[in-house]
């Protein structure tokens, strides 16, 4: 991470310029972005999720874990209105929601990213990118069959949105190339990609690196924490690598057998009994 | 099947067909002009069930090609002519049916084994909509092959069953119910060959192989069988039911080029039954043929007639509406 | 041709003729660079803008006439704005390398007294911040890009956008400040400290005013017809004065548009978009691209490659007699238009080389076959000699007298002779003011007079075309008393796409022996296509074809070495190929990639002593740096090998002329 | 090879995005538009032109409407023929009842009308998938083809059920259709007419209608989650698919053939038309003309291929031939190139891009 350092000698204040408030030592969040009260799914009598509740705070970033098969994904699921829960409720932004389709939940400012990468294969990596901006685009069909003029400025205007995000992501020279042919870990990238390219305010991560090596975690790590600090974006995501969960978030709860075992920091998880229960036969 | 869902069906269809029965004579009482009595009613329903075993014999093929290979066979229809133009043209040379029987199924073999080794084969892992265009591509060959070898003309396939109309259950409704006799026939026909098939599946070795390659490409591996014979096999076997289709089909309409199209009928049995079901197919056939005729009989006359064309599809069609995994389909649960 | 128009004595400093541009040709485009997908591009006007609203800004935060701002980073439109803001101000820009570590800025900023530096992105600025404790006299940092900047809150900080937008505001205050600072620039002030890297010793800061540039600038666009139609893509060091002749100086003069790559990584797919046409590359360029060619060609099909190398051997015959104007028969003239059509068109095309009407190679020595190779297709490459004290241009060839192994008359302006020791000199009005701080380094390299000592050894040969064999000091001599030039031979050996580079040892012995690098590209390829399996450098550059490969080399360099009786003495006897590559990093190169012997006879004298034992084999350990900047150490068993000589003969085929 | 992509940089979006990014290719295009606006009328025959180019041109038509829904919106349809049909009998029913309306409105409206009832087909794909969806989209074949067949009404109580289009005019005396249409005028007429809604369709597809069934075509649940409702996308690749479709079979009835009956329109046809798109390329507007002109030429080849090598054959037996050929190259090309014509080219195109280097 990217500390700054302190040691430097006090500067001169003459002039305001690019001058910000102090950061912060110690991120603090208070404001609930969403929260899950109780939720329940099962699949024809198969319990998935058992009574969760958990809270998601503006600006954090907050982990989600727990051995394979306790429910992270289905939570997720639930979360981004495509499974709908049987009992229970989320509060998201200040409102109550039961049952919502997918397309709502993107509306409201809800992205996600999937375990097993669902790219757009037959699409350049710049198109995939650009599906995440439709719901921004406004011009109707007249404008699309003309192409040219108005709606011609419009994908423009998105492009270097677009543009900024594959900058961002350092993503630049495979702008063009098919996203089927692109290695795992360029993809995972891609996807990314597209999810920020809604400018979310809640994003989730499902296994942002699963099946990356050392330097691609590192980097996907990185892009994590820039995302978070540069637009602010709160983020849940399931992991599966511990040192990264610890690394990178404010808060993890932790799941088993559809049921929340622990909440709280990572220090606070780290020595929580029922979870190191839990992950005892599991190797890491 | 479970065993409630059996019971469901054994009240349930009885059940249905005697609410449809008393919605026509409602109607038949407010108007004058619509003809119903309750044995027309028996005998219309009857020829349409038979007429429906037809229908399920062609879906057979399709269920067998679908269930092992993923492939949406439309070649099937064509495959039934081509089958019936063979063994007719054999006949014509002077051979017994029987011998002619045998000699159709190898020349089908041969069939299946080139389908495999010419299109499957290199085609393999390629989206499923290629493939079925491929079979569209056997459909217009051997449509082609089959009437270069054997000529267009219309020929009469008989292999002696009767053909004479009885009546049967006299006492029952006045004058009888008047049943076509190479219909009871056909019908029974297909029930044997789906007996046969059943014990096919269950007791053989390469049957049980099918079975495994439809739940799963990998496991079909671990039997030990591989793909392409299982292809091949497969592909043979649908001849065969072809053939059969072919004589039934053949000995009713005459052998000739509209053959192929009856597979078109046979879909919308595929849509209703489940294209990985073999009961599936005979259920979906029996309501097709049954539905078609009595709509036909009916209802047809209100407007204009000739619904035969698409009544099944519509039927077919509104019937996903509601269910879209068809008859006996599982359902689907989509993961992310 | 718009050049001369430009050349009135009023525009006498960057600043004045970056006006002059936005008057007389507005909406030229004068900057691009390759950024979120597209050739971003601002016209002289906007370009003007710019400057002048950083020059403002910085002027608001105390940037005075004679303060120097240290430039770091890739190149960059806003990093050249700084350097025409800074002396619109009467400041002086330092340009430095971007990727030396911290520790070698901090002694050129404290050398420099830099008050104020202008950084592309958040690397560079750690850097600032950590050297900053070294630097007192660093006030202000300003930085380009605010990617993971947006935390660091230290009030010396300030971003691009921040200083260009308080720039509006005081210019808003004080609409004639810019002007008036302009104006009093003149001629005769310092225009840029130029940082040379320096073979040995520590870096020496150049100091050049607006005359020296401009004029040597002027001299050779007008002597090379350059127009403001050019294209030119800047992609090398900025620090180095060759891209601030090439990509500032001489755009200021003729008002050509100056294009910057996307990143260091996409410099070959921005060259073939953008097609220059006016084109600098340092020989290892060239002889990259070469090398990619041929491997890429390997994997071509039959016909392919057989209509490839069929009308490779038409250019080869042809292509450089057209290029050069001489007389072409006609079958030959219609078999290489043909060619063009089939393979050179193309070639140049998917190289980016196509629409170049002008290339220069500096800097080392070039491959004939290299140099043959591209004007035999056509593209117009020159060579020419310069150095950071003489602005750029010493020698050039002149057009219609291009020869593989000189590099030209003297430039226009320009005097050169040869010293008694073989040492180059030369006078002209490029000369360098004086080393920055360094008056005694001054008066060792130029005299009272205005000559200045190039520090390298050569001779005129009969066309009057100057030839650079080595520098003055390298040359020395063998125990038999025949001279002996390392860098001659060491050239020499480079020149097979093989090897990668190559250190000769001799003075004050019997023999010749040499240190071999392979090139990891070419070989690696061989290497895979008969499926030779190799893990590292090491292993691959260990492997006994490799050894026998590479001896076949040596042995071609002594056959040619051979043949003239001043060398013929100097034929490398023994040699081995090193277990890693040199490396700045280590220490063993300079940044601009030139071997230090010196450094590199003391880390491996074990191996040299091994040459001159008689030993057939000897074991080392040396330290490397990895790219992450962590060290370890490599231990290797090197193997030593005996080369065959030639007896001196005059016969051995010398390159057609 | 002939590409010179040196010096041909975008400096904006607009220039970057263009349909033809490369100025050869820009040239090639307004090359083979000169030549199919001015050399082909001056040197095609009226055999060239009645047999060949005119049905080139609204199969090419129907192929684009098809791919819009089946190759870049990924539904696969068998209704084509009789979304063809309503073309034909809307446009039909439109200049008889209205016989003032302009001829290119009347396409205009019986495509729109077309469009509605592939709405109303679509509605199925809400529900079911893949190959369910295909069979049931041969509910709309059969259904629509009975239903011009056997009502009169759509005739205007014609006898034979045939239909013949009434002569009219684009603009004086430029008859495209009836008796008067000459072949020429009608060839010109659907070039430009084709070429116009052909550039409508590439700009669809490339805009966020385009993308939107693109991310339906490849990935349902994902174009879901960003925000695609599977609803719109599909049904309007349903509405604009029909549109194009039916205005191909009211060009179909009215300039290509001038007099048609439903039966023309069978399921044969809506085959033929899928063919054309597997072949020319799913989800690319170049490969829906590329297999058009294939599917076309190729049986006319087939047919002259036995008089050309001096073969006397019996009309039946070349029929039959023509089958087994033909189900034979399907076959073929499927193998050699599942992706098309369309990648068959852009593949040639790379390579040429990148001459002399094989990669």
């Amino acid at each position: 991470m990217s500390s700054t350092d302190t040691s430097m000698a006090a500067p001169e204040s003459d002039q305001a310029l690019g001058a910000q408030p102090p950061a912060e030592i110690a991120r603090r969040f208070d404001e609930v972005l969403l929260s899950v009260d109780e939720i329940s799914l099962s699949f024809g009598g198969v319990k998935a999720l058992t009574g969760i509740s958990f809270d998601i705070r503006k600006g954090e970033i907050r982990a989600i874990i727990g051995p394979n098969g306790a429910g992270k994904t289905s939570m997720l699921n639930v979360i981004n209105g495509f499974y709908h829960p049987q009992e229970g409720t989320i509060t998201y932004q200040g409102e109550v929601r039961k049952q919502m389709r997918p397309h709502r939940a993107a509306k409201q400012g809800i992205a996600r990213t999937f375990q097993n990468v669902a790219l757009f294969k037959g699409m350049s990596t710049l198109d995939n990118i650009m599906t995440g901006r439709l719901l921004k685009m406004k011009r109707n069909l007249f404008w699309q069959a003309l192409y040219w003029g108005p709606n011609l400025k419009e994908e423009i205007e998105h492009r270097e949105v677009c543009e900024r995000i594959i900058d961002f992501l350092e993503i630049q020279s495979i702008r063009k190339t098919p996203v089927g042919r692109l290695p795992y870990g360029l993809q995972k990238r891609v996807e990314l990609a597209r999810a920020l390219a809604m400018e979310p305010t809640l994003l989730l991560l499902d296994e942002p690196m699963a099946g990356m090596n050392v330097e691609e975690k590192e980097d996907m790590s990185r892009f994590v924490l820039d995302v978070n600090e540069e637009f602010g974006t709160t983020i849940a995501l399931i992991e599966h690598d511990m040192g990264v969960v610890m690394d990178i978030s404010d808060r993890v709860v932790v799941l088993d057998y559809g049921r929340k075992l622990a909440d709280g920091t990572p220090d606070e998880v780290r020595g929580n009994q029922a979870v190191i229960d839990a992950y005892l036969g599991v190797s890491h | 099947m479970s065993p409630r869902a059996l019971t469901a069906w054994i009240l349930g269809a009885p059940g249905v067909i005697l609410i449809i029965g008393f919605l026509f004579q409602a109607i038949a009482a407010a108007n004058s002009s619509f003809f119903f009595t309750w044995g027309y009613y028996a005998e219309v329903l009857i020829a349409g069930l038979l007429q429906g075993v037809m229908y399920s014999l062609v879906a057979l093929g399709f269920v067998l090609i679908f269930k092992a290979s993923g492939v949406f066979n439309f070649a099937q229809g064509s495959l039934v002519l081509f089958a019936a133009l063979t063994m007719v043209g054999l006949m014509e040379m002077g051979l017994h049916w029987v011998l002619a029987l045998v000699a159709t199924t190898a020349v089908l073999v041969l069939v299946a084994l080139a389908v495999e080794r010419v299109v499957l084969r290199p085609l393999v892992n390629q989206p499923q909509i290629i493939l079925f265009m491929a079979t569209i591509g056997i459909f217009y060959f051997l449509d082609g092959f089959g009437q270069t070898l054997w000529g267009s003309d219309v020929k009469v396939l008989d292999i002696g069953i009767p053909r004479d109309p009885i009546f049967i259950l006299p006492g029952l409704v006045e004058g009888g119910i008047l049943i076509n006799q190479f219909d009871l026939y056909a019908a029974a026909t297909g029930g044997i060959l789906v007996a046969v098939l059943a014990v096919f599946f269950q007791k053989t070795r390469i049957g049980r192989a099918l079975r495994a390659v439809a739940d799963d490409h990998q496991a079909a591996l671990s039997v030990g069988i591989p793909l392409k014979v299982i292809w091949a096999v497969v592909w043979s076997v649908a001849g065969f039911v072809a053939l059969i289709a072919g004589i039934m089909w053949g000995g009713k309409l005459g052998v000739q080029f509209t053959l192929a199209l009856i597979a078109l009928k046979a879909l919308p049995v595929l849509i209703l039954g489940g294209f990985t079901s073999i009961p599936g197919a005979i259920v979906g056939g029996l309501i097709i043929g049954a539905g078609e005729q009595v709509a036909e009989v009916f209802l047809g006359g209100f407007v204009g007639g000739a619904i035969q064309d698409w009544f099944a599809y519509m039927l077919a069609m509104l019937f996903l509406l509601f269910r879209p995994q068809g008859l006996f389909g599982e359902k689907i649960i989509e993961r992310v | 041709m718009q050049t001369a128009a430009a050349n009135t004595a009023q525009l006498d400093t960057f600043p004045k003729l970056l006006l002059h541009h936005a008057r007389t040709r507005p909406s030229h485009p004068a900057v691009r660079e390759k950024d979120l997908g597209i050739w971003q591009s601002w016209s002289w006007q906007e370009s003007a803008a710019e400057v002048r609203a950083l020059a403002c800004g910085l002027a608001s935060l105390g940037f005075a006439r004679g303060d120097r701002i240290a430039i770091i980073g890739d190149n960059r439109p806003r990093l050249y704005w700084t350097m025409a803001a800074a002396q619109a101000l009467g400041g002086v820009p330092v340009p430095l390398y971007q990727d030396s570590p911290a520790a070698e800025l901090a002694f050129v900023i404290d050398h420099a007294e830099v008050r104020f530096a202008m950084a592309e992105d958040q690397e560079q600025v750690d850097k600032l911040l950590e050297l900053r404790d070294q630097c007192p006299k660093l006030e202000r940092i300003v930085f380009d890009d605010i990617r993971g900047l947006r935390n660091y809150h230290q009030g010396f900080l300030a971003s691009f956008d921040a200083v260009t937008e308080a720039g509006r505001a005081f210019d808003r205050a004080n609409p004639e400040f810019f002007e008036t600072e302009v104006t009093k620039g003149k001629g005769t002030d310092t225009s840029i400290l130029c940082y040379t890297s320096g073979t040995t010793g520590t870096p020496k800061g150049v100091v050049l005013t607006f005359n020296n540039v401009l004029v040597t600038a002027r001299n050779a666009a007008e002597m090379e017809c350059l127009t403001d139609k050019e294209e030119m893509l800047a992609y090398l060091p900025m620090a180095w004065v060759g891209d601030h002749i090439f990509s500032y100086a001489q755009s200021y003069v003729c008002g050509f548009c100056v294009s910057c790559p996307e990143s260091g990584a996409t410099v070959m797919h921005d060259l073939r978009e953008l097609g220059p046409t006016y084109f600098f590359a340092p020989p290892r360029i060239f002889e990259n691209i070469l090398t990619n060619v041929m491997i890429r060609m390997e994997d071509a099909g039959r016909l392919k490659r057989w209509i490839f190398d069929s009308f490779m051997g038409v250019a080869q015959r042809s292509g450089v007699r057209l290029l050069n104007g001489e007389p072409v028969s006609l079958g030959d003239r219609l078999k290489y238009r043909l060619g063009e059509l089939l393979v050179y068109g193309p070639l140049k095309n998917t190289l980016g080389l196509s629409r170049v009407r002008l290339a220069y190679t500096a800097g080392e020595a070039i491959g004939p076959d290299i140099f043959d190779f591209y004007r035999s297709l056509g593209v117009n490459l020159k060579q020419l000699y310069g150095s950071t004290e003489a602005s750029v241009f010493i020698a050039i060839q002149p057009d219609g007298e291009i020869f593989a192994d000189t590099v030209g008359k003297p430039a226009p302006e320009v005097e050169i002779r040869v010293a008694e020791n073989g040492e180059v000199l030369f006078r002209s009005p490029g000369v360098f003011q004086e080393y920055f701080k360094s008056p005694e380094a001054t008066e060792n390299t130029k005299t009272e007079d205005g000559w200045v000592m190039t520090g390298d050894a050569g001779f005129f040969d009969e066309h009057g075309h100057l030839k650079i064999i080595d520098r003055a000091k390298d040359v020395g001599k063998l125990n038999d008393g025949s001279l002996f030039a390392p860098k001659y031979i060491e050239n020499k050996l480079k020149f097979f796409p093989n090897i990668k580079e190559a250190v000769a040892f001799g003075d004050g012995r019997d023999f010749v022996c040499a240190f071999i690098n392979i090139d990891l590209g070419a070989l690696g390829n061989w290497a895979e296509r008969r499926n030779i399996a190799y893990g590292s450098y090491q292993e691959l550059a260990q492997n006994p074809e490799i050894y026998g490969i590479i001896k076949s080399h040596v042995e071609q360099v002594n056959k040619d070495l051979a043949s003239d009786p001043k060398l013929s003495s100097s034929q490398i006897r023994r040699f081995l190929v090193l277990h890693k590559e040199l490396d700045p990093d280590d220490g063993e190169m300079t940044r601009t990639r030139k071997v230090r012997r010196g450094v590199i006879a003391e880390r491996y004298d074990a191996l040299v002593d091994a040459f001159y034992s008689g030993q057939d084999h000897c074991r080392i350990e040396s330290q490397v740096t990895f790219e992450d900047g962590r060290k370890g150490v490599l231990s290797a068993d090197l193997k030593i090998m005996d080369a065959e000589t030639y007896a001196p003969s005059a016969r051995v085929a010398q390159a057609a002329e | 090879m002939f590409y010179r992509e040196a010096g041909q940089f975008k400096t904006s979006y607009g220039a970057d995005q263009a349909i033809f990014p490369i100025l050869q290719d820009k040239l090639a295009l307004a090359g083979i538009m000169a030549v199919a606006l001015f050399v082909a009328p001056m040197i095609a025959s009226t055999y060239w032109l009645e047999t060949i180019l005119v049905p080139f041109l609204v199969f090419s038509m129907a192929a684009i409407g098809l791919n819009i829904l089946t190759g870049y919106c990924g539904q696969v349809s068998l209704g084509t023929g009789g979304f063809m049909a309503c073309g034909a009998f809307f446009a039909y029913k439109l200049t008889t009842a209205f016989p003032d309306l302009h001829i290119v409105l009347v396409f205009l409206l019986s495509g729109l009308g077309t469009a509605m009832v592939g709405i109303l087909f679509g509605i199925p794909s809400l529900r079911i998938k893949g190959f369910y969806l295909a069979v049931a989209t041969l509910a709309a074949q059969f259904f629509l083809i009975w239903m011009f067949n056997k009502f009169g009404w759509w005739t205007n109580y014609s006898a034979s059920g045939v239909i013949s289009a009434p002569p009219r005019s684009v603009a004086g005396d430029l008859f495209i259709t009836g008796p008067l249409a000459s072949p020429i005028v009608k060839y010109l007429f659907l070039v430009v007419f084709v070429a116009v809604l052909a550039l409508i369709a590439k700009n669809l597809v490339r805009s966020r209608i385009g993308r939107s069934w693109m991310a339906i075509r490849d990935m349902d649940i994902a174009a879901e989650i960003i925000g695609i409702r599977p609803m719109i996308a599909k049904l309007s690749a349903f509405a604009i698919s029909s549109f194009y479709i039916g205005i191909a079979g009211a060009l179909w009835a009215f300039v290509y053939t001038g007099s048609v009956e439903a039966l023309a329109f069978e399921i044969n046809r809506s085959f033929q038309v899928l063919f054309m798109i597997i072949i020319g390329g799913l989800g690319s507007i170049l490969g829906s003309f590329l297999g058009a002109a294939f599917i076309v030429l190729l049986p006319i080849l087939l047919n002259n291929l036995p008089s050309l090598i001096g073969v006397q054959m019996s009309v039946d037996l070349i029929g039959h031939l023509e089958f087994m050929i033909f189900g034979a190259l399907i076959i073929f090309f499927l193998i050699v190139e599942p992706h098309g014509l369309a990648r068959l080219w852009q593949i040639g195109k790379e390579k040429l891009r990148l001459w002399p280097f094989p990669y």
